[in-house]
Order: structure tokens, then C-alpha cells, then sequence
């Protein structure tokens, strides 16, 4: 019956299961990183990506960890967090201490783990777009079959150095997907106010780049999209565009605490009723993959982990003042003092 | 002249709105101005009083707004632009410094660019290192521009609408940490402060401090201090970088012989460099000290607040300075 | 029957020699730029319109002039004589003498006349497209039924300010016509080797901006195109996006006089088969317009008229010393000296 | 060691030739330098040595390109940008100075970013205000840029190399009245120059001047006049800004006792009154005169030649700065 059931699964039930725990890791990861902006333990921007776990679920899952690139913009823990960060290193850095992933100098926008193919991470909007661009022409110049994700907002695809990057990367066929997160806003301004046409999957269309739209809060079906397009791109080696059309549950960033400036509690509560946790745990009482008990246990021990997690984080030292000095170049040090 | 307590944000509110009620001409564009009431809520319930017309929301593309306003400004139009921070303001550098601070000039005079670009310049609190620059050095050191740098709400009603009713691109620079403070400000409609005259913040005889923006009050915090030690210092609010009132700089370098310039911007090749090669070279005779400097340190801004803090100038480094040559 | 071959002529006869007659004016015009910087009478860059006239005649005998608004690059000598500027002080500018419409400050790149309309004359590629956006967001604000024409080269079209500013006059319903020069050269790199799609008329698609392509070579096609185009945008109060296709008949600049580093002498003799002059005089004699014998008389007026043009501004004075210090400001002196 | 007399021009694309052969991961990327030769021509032949691949040929997309470059450089490739004119390097001074100066304290030290911009900066020939800016005092300001201004070949084939194989991003600046200059370079394959460490261009012991790039040329022309009348000046060629060898500074002032410093940029704000600041902070009891600056003219540059002239300081300048304090 459970192997019936199996036949007609979109995964396998390992898989499944991983996708269900990725997803409520970073969701309640993400809930402890805003409880430490609340109580004073995190700082300046942060922003969650509660709503559009998908987005890391499903991509990071159809790339060769390690080998293919990912840079993003700011929404970055969950990428960290998936790609195989230490999570304490996650947690420590966006709470300023110096076992942070950036050593405290990064902070929640700033995360980088380049060993794990991580790539930030960075607070520009658009800014990072040309420089993933950059890590595919590095890839096709060394003959290497890596793949670079490239995530960006909706906001950050009307940005002038995103249109000249994907016009040399359609010139130079880069091998680099670029995933449109249209979560409808850029910060307080509604997508309709921002862009001339909505649809932005269009913005691929005048440099000859492979386009298309898809649904974002089905996690097993973003796999499938992803890992189709994963394999085309590693295989033309060309580029690609993904607009994937998710919701920004949580506020732009944790100090955006008026919501209805910009969006009714109705319009909300709607696009929440989407939750693409909701979606996948129905999914798989559907199909006998899994029972409310078992969920229960799975989240209890998420809970637990992601407590551990803040606990050693918190734990941990903040830099030395000398620091400061630190790393500004890699082989010398700058003048002292004021 | 009547005045009213109000904060430097609230001010800066108030005299969009007088600006905008006398010329028609007026209006403001920008990234989440609007609707969303404006990061820092300096244009809150703007939108809502003068509609999307005179209060535009933009998407996120600096450069392109720039050149709008400018192109806009050139036909008459007196565009208030704002820059969510200042640091976004360096990807639209090529339009503000490369066009709008040219047509003047390269129009051998037939067109003028009307425009003010004002927004938070400096560190606010654990932004990191791409969304902390001070940018008024990289604009002072460029012909066809104004830059201003108020420190009190009085000055910023004063120096905004002197900066609205110019004709010339005016940058008009907030510091993150000045919003909050409060002051007396003229309700005088038509109250303008002149570019180009500093203020003399604190008056003194021992050693002269020279300063703009949020800066300004940390001297003076650093002057109470040493008062306490019995060092007198005169604290200059610059206030105006281009055009700049060397003139009283020097004045009050002539009376105290000792400078120490501060500035928030990092140390190496900030504009208080300028000043205090300035102060150097004019008042040589004057002096009875090198004239010391007091600047951020030379590094990206780092995100843990420790670390922030080591980074920005404060009344411990001011203390020092002056002690070094006192 | 010339009343006969009227009925079908594209154009009355006096409008036809008009078009005839300005063509050959800014081709006369600029043969004589480029001998002033060959006699070391012009320097810096100089950038002639030579074989792109029409893109000239066929649209600013289109518009409003003195009312609509004109804006474009570096390649602009045609502009601001058919927009009535003096011809004079057009030399004057670029032999830099304090006659010239800029004062001297400006040279052959940045040529301005501002009470006829004419925005200059930038020398950032890509640099003045937004500006132009902000002359028509002034024409919407002030609700006159102006239009602005801002023409931009092929190479510029990949700008990304130019995108950015694509989807504001797409988003705020602008009154412009973006007016590509496809001459199929960016200094001396072709079309394929700078644009990804070498159709660039598709890259309004994103924006819901109105696109196409249309021939650059026959003036009166073009007049036709151009006048159906801006009468839609003064009209409907929309952007509208244009792909001309045209040819690059002289180096990029008076410096470059090495054309074979990017392309052959065949294939610039082939593009020269269409030279538009040529065309049109085809068309006039077909058509009983025009005979041979008036066509030389015309030209013999225009050697004359340019050959005056040049020996008055070549003797008019260069500007004095102090003027150096002279519009940096609107109403303020800068500091003088070293 | 060998040497052979050769043009700054062809040193420039010696030197790239060089790091070339010696390291496949080195690449030229920027615009018009392959098929085209680069319009300085400093690339010439270079296409057809290396190939499509190793010489690239862009789109006029400076933001972009750079932003690719350091991509490409935090995967450990070596790219050499070339910028057309420094005064395009506005358009991408976002990814220069706020990012890839930023990457390596941004991430810890996990990430660091082997990239050279180079191209000339300042002004050429009648180019007009938008193709004539000196920009290496905007980007010495920078901390995570590494900056230099060489005025020699011999110099520029030195610092190039060390620029090439360092491992941040630098800031390698030319000047279009450069190129023609001839002088002897040696033909050491590893010939590197350290960055920090300034140059004796001519000793003397009356005063000294304080240049870099192209102004060496005009102080030491300078020089010669004065030395006519008995004024005998030491030149100091900066040659690299970031980081800056105030030692070798300092030590002639401390001979001389005076202090010119000479620049193209602006002179107000320029990075000149950075080294003129430092000198008079550091150098107050050695100097018997104020520290004097000799900058370009407060202008945006005007295209007729006499007023461009006008703008430019030359010899006639510095010898009026230097009998000011002489
Ligand atoms: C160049 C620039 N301008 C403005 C900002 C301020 N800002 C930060 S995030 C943001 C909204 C971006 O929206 P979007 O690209 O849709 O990303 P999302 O936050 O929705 O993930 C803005 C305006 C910035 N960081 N950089
Ligand atoms: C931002 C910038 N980069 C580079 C240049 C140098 N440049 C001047 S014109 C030109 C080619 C422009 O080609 P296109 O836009 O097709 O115009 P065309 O010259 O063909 O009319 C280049 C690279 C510049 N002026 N501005
Ligand atoms: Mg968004
Ligand atoms: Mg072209």
C-alpha cells in the first residue's frame, strides 16, 4: 500500500522527507534569527526568506553541492544553511561574534561560505547579478562543466547591470541560471509600481536567453523545473531565465513592521493559505509518506537542533577590537587609528 | 521671528512640504517615498498629499532616476530626488557628476540643472560596509555641484530651502544618526541660510575644531569635556563644503592658532583633508601646532556593533586629537 | 505630366527637395568638419553622420519643431542644423571659438541649443537616454502634448541605464521615441560581437513598449514611418521604441582611418550602393522631380553656402582666458587659479 | 639586468604580453581592445596572439564588465580590465568600490579579488569635460583598492607586473600624455616594483615637489628653470597612492624644508590635499614655508584647446608655486 503509493510519488520518500525537514529547518531557523533581532542579539538589515523556502529547497538540491556556484542578494540564510554551512556559523555571524561565517564583518546580508560554493551574500540590489555572470565566465574559461545559480528579486531585475549581464551572457552562452524570485515587492513598493510589464520572465526574450515562468510554493514541482533546467544548462551550456512566482510572507526585513502600508491582512492571509509547507505536508498525508505524528516529531527535533544552534551561537565570543584591521587586503595592513 | 522644537527629520518634512506648496515645480522622486512613507520616514504622508503625481514612487534603478530628474530639471522642473542612502547614490555617480554637474558648463550656459539629491549620509547602526559611506567628500570635490552637510534641524530648513530654490545640482547630505535630533527651528516661510557660511557651533579660545554634519556634535560633546579641563575650544560647523566659508575658518584659526579637522568619511582622502590642507597652507603663520585630523577609520564598515563603533569618530578620538597638540 | 507623377509621389515636390536639399547640406557640412580637423582647425573627437542623414530628415521633419524636444549622442552635427540652429556657430563650436553654441566648451561631442529644442549632444554612450526620459516626464507633468525624440546608437542600446530607463517611460506612460541607430558598428566592434540579438528593436518587448524595425537608407519611407510614429505617441501618450537600420558610411570618428581592422572595402562599397543621397535622386529623376542639371545647381549653392559657413566661423575669435571660469555655476564664481 | 629603451605605450603591452605567457589565468577583458587594437592601442596585436578567449572583446557595458571581472577573480582567474578612459570608470565605480573592494573583508578573508583596472586617466586631447577626469584620487580613498600612478615605462612595466600578481583588486592608471614617453626599461621577466615605495625622480635641496603619473614630467621640467636660477628641487614621484610611501615623502621635506605638491586632478578636494595634509600634520617642525599645492583648475574641462590649456597645470605653474615659498 505504502509501495502503491510510492509508484505515483513525485520523489522518494527519503527525498521527500529531506525537503520537509529543509524546509522547516529554515523556516524555524529563520524565526529564531528574527527573535534575535528582537531581543537586540542580531543588527541592522535582516531579512527572512519565510514563504520562499522552495526556492532554496528545490534548486540546491539539483546542483552538484560543492562544485556548481550560487550568489543571491540578502535573503541568503536558507542558501547557507543548504549548501552545508555550519549553522552555528550562520547564526553567530548574523549575531556579529567572530566564529561567524564573514567573522562579524558580513553580518545577515553578508554570508559567504566559498569552500561550499557559496558565494553571498551582498546588499546592493542587483549589485551581485554581473559578478555571478563572472563565476560562469570562469567556469566556461576554465572548461569546467560548473553550473552558477544566480538569485535575485523582483525588485532587483529592473537594475541597468542586470540587462548588460545578461546580454554578455547570452553573447558569450555562460552557463548561469538566473532565478527571478518574484515574491510581488520590493520592500514597500507592490510589483505592478515597479515594473512596466509584470511578467518578468520576459526580460530574458531580447538577448535570446531561454525564459520562463513557474510556480513557486509546490516544492516538488520546483525540483522538477529545477533540475530540468539545471541539466540543460549544464548541457548547452547557455543561459537561462526563471521567474518563480512566490510571496513574501514576513515584512522586507525585520524592522519593516507596517505591512499594511503596502498590502491588506486579507491579501496575506490569501496568498499564506499557499504556505509551501502547508502544501507539502498535505502532499504527503496524501500519499501516506508520512503521518501528523511523525511531522510533529520531525518538527520537535527542528526546534530543538535550531535552540542548540542559537544557544552555542550566543555562546560564542564577539572580535577583538583589532580586527576591525583585519582582512581589508589580503597582504597588507592599513594605517591605525583615527 | 517665531520658532518651534522640532527634529531634524520632522524639519526636513516640514520644508519639502512649504517648498512643494510654494512652487508647483517641485517634486520629489524616489525608491519607497511614497506609498511606504520613505525609509526613514522623512516623507511620511507626503504621498497622500500631493498624490503619485508630485510624490514618486520609482523602482530601484538610481542611475535612471537621476537622469530623469536631471533631464526633467533641465526644462524648468525642480526635482527633489531622494537617495533611500547615500551609498546607492555612487551607482548613479555618472549621471550626477558626469551630466547633471556638466550641462552648465557645457552648455556654455544655456541650460541649468534645478535639482537637489538629498538622503542619509554615513553610518546608521550595523548596516555593514556597502550601505555606510559618507559621500559628501566625493561630491564636494566636483565642479558644477553644491554640497551641504547640516548639523542642526535649523540649518537643514535653512540650507534645504536655499538648496530648492537654486538652480544648480545641490546635494544635500542627512547623517542617519541626526534625524532624532531636535532643535529650535524659524517657522519663517522663507527662512534660508546662504551656501558657503559656516557657523560658529560653540565659541572658544584654545583650539578650533572644525566639523559638519553629525560630527558637529560630537566636538561639542568633546568640547564640554575639556571645558572641565580647562581647554576652550571653538567649534566651526562647516556646514556648507562647496562653496566653503574658508573665511571663517580662518578667522577662528587666526584667534585660537590650533585646528583639528573631524570628519565621519575615512581619514585617508576625505574631504576634511581639504580642509585641513587648507587651514595648513592659508593660515601657516597662524599656527602654533600641526593641524590634526580626526577620521574614520580606513577600513570597509564592519557589521558587529563592536566593531562599528572603533570605526566612527567619537569624543574620546576627538579628546585625543586635541590633546596631541594642546 | 509632372502634374501626372505628382499624384504618385511620396511627397509634394517642394518637401521632396527640401529633403533633398537638407541631406546634402549636413553631408557638405560635415565633409567640411572633417576637413577642419584635418587642417588642425577641429580637434578631439568628431564623429559625423555620413550615409545616417535620413535618420535626421525623416524625423525632425516630423515633429513640432521648437516645441518638441530633441536629444541625442556625440553624432550630432545634423541635429542642430535642421533644428535651426545657426550653422555658424555649429562650425564655431566645433573649431572651438566663443562664437560656437556652446561657447567653445562643448566642442563637435556636446552641441546644445536649448530655445530650439535641442538637448545636445552627450558623449556617455548611453548616458543622455534618461535624460531625454526626464524631458518627456516634464512634457507629462506640465500636461503638454510634447514629444521627445532621443536617438541612441546600436552599441548604447546595451547600456543599463538605458533598460532601467525602458521601464520607466514603460511604467509612467512617458511620451518618447527611443530611436536606435543600428549602423551595425560600435567603434570597431560589429553588431554580433556587442548585442547577444542582434534585433534590437526586440528589446522594448519587456517594457509593453511599442517596437519595431524599419529601413534607415530611403528618406521618404523613413518620413512616412517617422511621422506615423510620432503622431501615435502624441496622441496615445506612450513610449515607442525604433530599430533603424542605417550604415556607418565614414570611420567611427575623424581619428579612426583604419576601417579594415573591422571590416572590408566590399562590404562598405555594397552598403554604399544604398547611400541615401544617391536614393533620393534616383527617386527625384525617376519621378520627373527633379533634373540632374538642378541637382548640381543645388549642390554648387550648398559647396558655396558651407564654404561661407566655415570661413566665418573660422574667422570669428576664440574665447578669452577668464571665460575658463565662466558657467560652472548658474550664479556663482569659483575659485580662480592652480 | 638588460635594459632597452622603450615607449610607456609599448611597455604597457610588453608588460601584459609577459604576465600573459607566464600565467594562463591572466585575461584582457574591456572594449575595443581586441579586433580594434584598443583605442590607445595599447592592446595592439594582442587578439591575434591570444585568441578571443584570453583577449575579450565587450559590450560598452563598464558595470557590467567589471562586475564580471570580479566574478571571475574570486574564482582565482587574473583579469585585466582595461578601461577605454578612467572617466568611463565612473559608470562602475558601484562594483569597484562597493564591491570588489569590499569582498575580501566582507567575507572574512574567505574570498579575495586578483583584478587590475587599468586605463588612461586624465585629460588627453580637446576630449571635453566627460572624457577628462584624473580619477585615482577618488578610488585612493578607498580602503580594499590598491592604487597606482607610474610615470615612467620603466615604472609602469614594474608596478604592472606587481599589480598583475597581486592578489586584490588595483587601480593601475595611465595617462593619454604618457604613452609617447620613452625610457629605459629593463627586460628582467620578473622585474616587479613594490607597491608603497615612491621614487627620487631628481634630488635637490632647496624644496620639495611632490607628483605622480604625468606630473613627474612637468616638475622635472620645472626643475631645470628653476635650477637656471640657482633653486635647486628634489622631485619625488609618488608613484603609488594606495599604499603611499610617506616615509620617502617625509624624508625630503625634512632635507628640504618645503613642500610643493603637483596635480592634474581638481584641486580642491583632489588626492593631493591628502598627501599636502599629511605633510603638514606630520612634517610641522621641519617646514620653514606652508606645504604649497599646484592642482588643476576648479572646471569641468572645456573643449577649445586654449582654455583646456588653461586648465592643465604645466612648468609655468609649478615654478610660481615653488618662488611663492621660495
Ligand atoms: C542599489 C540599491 N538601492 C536601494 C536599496 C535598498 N533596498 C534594499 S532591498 C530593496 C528591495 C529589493 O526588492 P527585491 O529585489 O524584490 O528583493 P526582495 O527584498 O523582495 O527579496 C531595496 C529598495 C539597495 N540595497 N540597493
Ligand atoms: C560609457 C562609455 N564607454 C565608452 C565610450 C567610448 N565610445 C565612444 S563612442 C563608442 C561607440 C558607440 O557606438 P554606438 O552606440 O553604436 O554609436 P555610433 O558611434 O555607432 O553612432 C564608444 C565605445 C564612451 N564614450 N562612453
Ligand atoms: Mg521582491
Ligand atoms: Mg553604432
Amino acid at each position: 500500500m505504502a509501495k502503491q503509493a510510492e509508484k505515483h510519488l513525485a520523489a522518494s520518500p527519503a527525498e521527500l522527507e529531506t525537503y520537509y525537514r529543509e524546509m522547516l529547518y529554515i523556516r524555524h531557523f529563520e524565526e529564531k534569527c528574527n527573535f534575535a533581532y528582537r531581543q537586540g542579539k542580531a543588527g541592522g538589515y535582516l531579512h527572512v526568506y519565510i514563504g520562499m523556502e522552495p526556492l532554496a529547497v528545490g534548486w540546491l538540491n539539483s546542483i552538484r553541492k560543492g562544485y556548481d556556484h550560487v550568489i543571491t542578494a540578502y535573503r541568503d540564510h536558507g542558501h547557507a544553511l543548504l549548501l552545508g554551512s555550519d549553522p552555528v556559523a550562520v547564526m553567530a555571524e548574523i549575531m556579529g561574534r567572530s566564529g561567524g561565517l564573514s567573522r562579524g564583518k558580513g553580518g545577515s546580508m553578508h554570508l559567504y561560505d566559498i569552500d561550499k560554493g557559496f558565494y553571498g551574500g551582498w546588499g546592493i540590489v542587483g549589485g551581485h547579478v554581473a559578478m555571478g555572470a563572472g563565476l560562469a565566465f570562469s567556469a566556461k574559461y576554465r572548461e569546467e562543466d560548473r553550473v552558477v545559480l544566480c538569485y535575485l528579486g523582483d525588485g532587483a531585475s529592473n537594475a541597468g547591470v542586470w540587462f548588460e549581464t545578461l546580454n554578455m551572457c547570452g553573447l558569450w552562452d555562460l552557463p548561469i541560471v538566473f532565478i527571478i524570485e518574484n515574491n510581488e515587492f520590493a520592500m514597500g513598493t507592490r510589483l505592478e509600481y515597479h515594473a512596466a510589464d509584470t511578467e518578468l520572465w520576459k526580460r530574458g526574450l531580447p538577448f535570446d536567453i531561454k525564459s520562463e515562468r513557474i510556480d513557486g510554493m509546490d516544492v516538488l514541482q520546483q525540483k522538477v523545473d529545477a533540475q530540468r533546467i539545471i541539466d540543460y544548462v549544464r548541457k548547452e551550456q547557455k543561459p537561462y531565465l526563471v521567474e518563480v512566482m512566490t510571496y513574501r510572507f514576513a515584512g522586507h526585513g525585520a524592522a519593516d513592521n507596517d505591512r499594511q502600508l503596502y498590502r491588506t491582512k486579507e491579501e496575506e492571509e490569501h496568498a499564506m493559505l499557499r504556505d509551501p509547507i502547508k502544501l507539502l505536508e498535505k502532499y504527503l498525508i496524501q500519499h501516506n509518506v508520512m503521518n501528523h505524528e511523525k511531522m510533529e516529531a520531525i518538527e520537535e527535533e527542528i526546534l530543538k537542533e535550531v535552540d542548540r544552534i542559537y544557544d552555542e551561537a550566543d555562546a560564542s565570543p564577539f572580535p577583538d577590537l583589532p580586527e576591525v584591521y583585519d582582512n581589508v587586503y589580503s597582504d597588507m595592513s592599513v594605517e591605525e587609528g583615527h | 521671528m517665531a520658532f518651534a522644537v522640532a527634529s531634524y527629520r520632522d524639519t526636513v518634512r516640514q520644508t519639502l512640504i512649504e517648498e512643494m506648496d510654494r512652487d508647483q515645480d517641485v517634486f520629489l522622486i524616489g525608491e519607497d517615498i511614497g506609498r511606504y512613507q520613505g525609509t526613514f520616514k522623512v516623507t511620511a504622508g507626503l504621498f497622500d498629499k500631493y498624490g503619485a503625481k508630485r510624490v514618486v514612487d520609482t523602482p530601484i534603478t538610481e542611475p535612471g532616476i537621476v537622469g530623469i530628474a536631471t533631464g526633467a530639471a533641465m526644462t524648468g522642473l525642480r526635482p527633489v530626488v531622494e537617495m533611500m542612502t547615500m551609498s546607492f547614490s555612487i551607482l548613479a555617480l555618472d549621471q550626477i557628476i558626469n551630466h547633471a554637474a556638466k550641462v552648465h558648463y557645457m552648455t556654455g550656459g544655456q541650460s541649468t540643472v534645478p535639482m537637489v539629491i538629498r538622503g542619509p549620509s554615513g553610518a546608521a547602526n550595523q548596516l555593514s560596509a556597502q550601505h555606510s559611506h559618507s559621500m559628501e567628500g566625493w561630491f564636494a570635490h566636483c565642479p558644477g555641484l553644491k554640497v551641504v552637510a547640516p548639523s542642526t534641524p535649523a540649518c537643514a530648513k535653512g540650507l534645504l530651502k536655499t538648496a530648492i530654490r537654486d538652480n544648480n545640482p545641490v546635494i544635500f547630505t542627512e547623517n542617519p544618526g541626526l534625524y532624532g535630533v531636535k532643535g529650535e527651528v524659524p517657522d519663517d516661510l522663507d527662512f534660508t541660510i546662504p551656501f558657503g557660511k559656516a557657523r560658529i557651533a560653540r565659541e572658544g579660545k584654545d583650539l578650533s575644531l572644525v566639523a559638519y554634519s553629525r560630527m558637529v556634535h560630537v566636538c561639542l560633546a568633546a568640547a564640554e569635556e575639556l571645558a572641565k579641563d580647562g581647554i576652550d575650544v571653538e567649534v566651526v560647523d562647516v556646514r556648507s563644503l562647496l562653496p566653503m566659508d574658508t573665511e571663517t575658518i580662518y578667522g577662528s584659526v587666526a584667534k585660537t592658532h590650533r585646528a583639528v579637522v573631524v570628519y565621519e568619511d575615512w581619514k585617508s582622502g576625505g574631504f576634511g583633508a581639504e580642509i585641513a590642507a587648507r587651514i595648513g597652507e592659508d593660515c601657516f603663520d597662524d599656527l602654533d601646532a600641526p593641524v590634526g585630523r580626526v577620521g574614520g577609520l580606513n577600513v570597509p564598515m564592519p557589521y558587529t556593533r563592536i566593531l562599528e563603533l572603533e570605526c566612527i569618530p567619537n569624543e574620546k578620538d576627538v579628546i585625543a586629537a586635541v590633546r596631541k597638540i594642546s
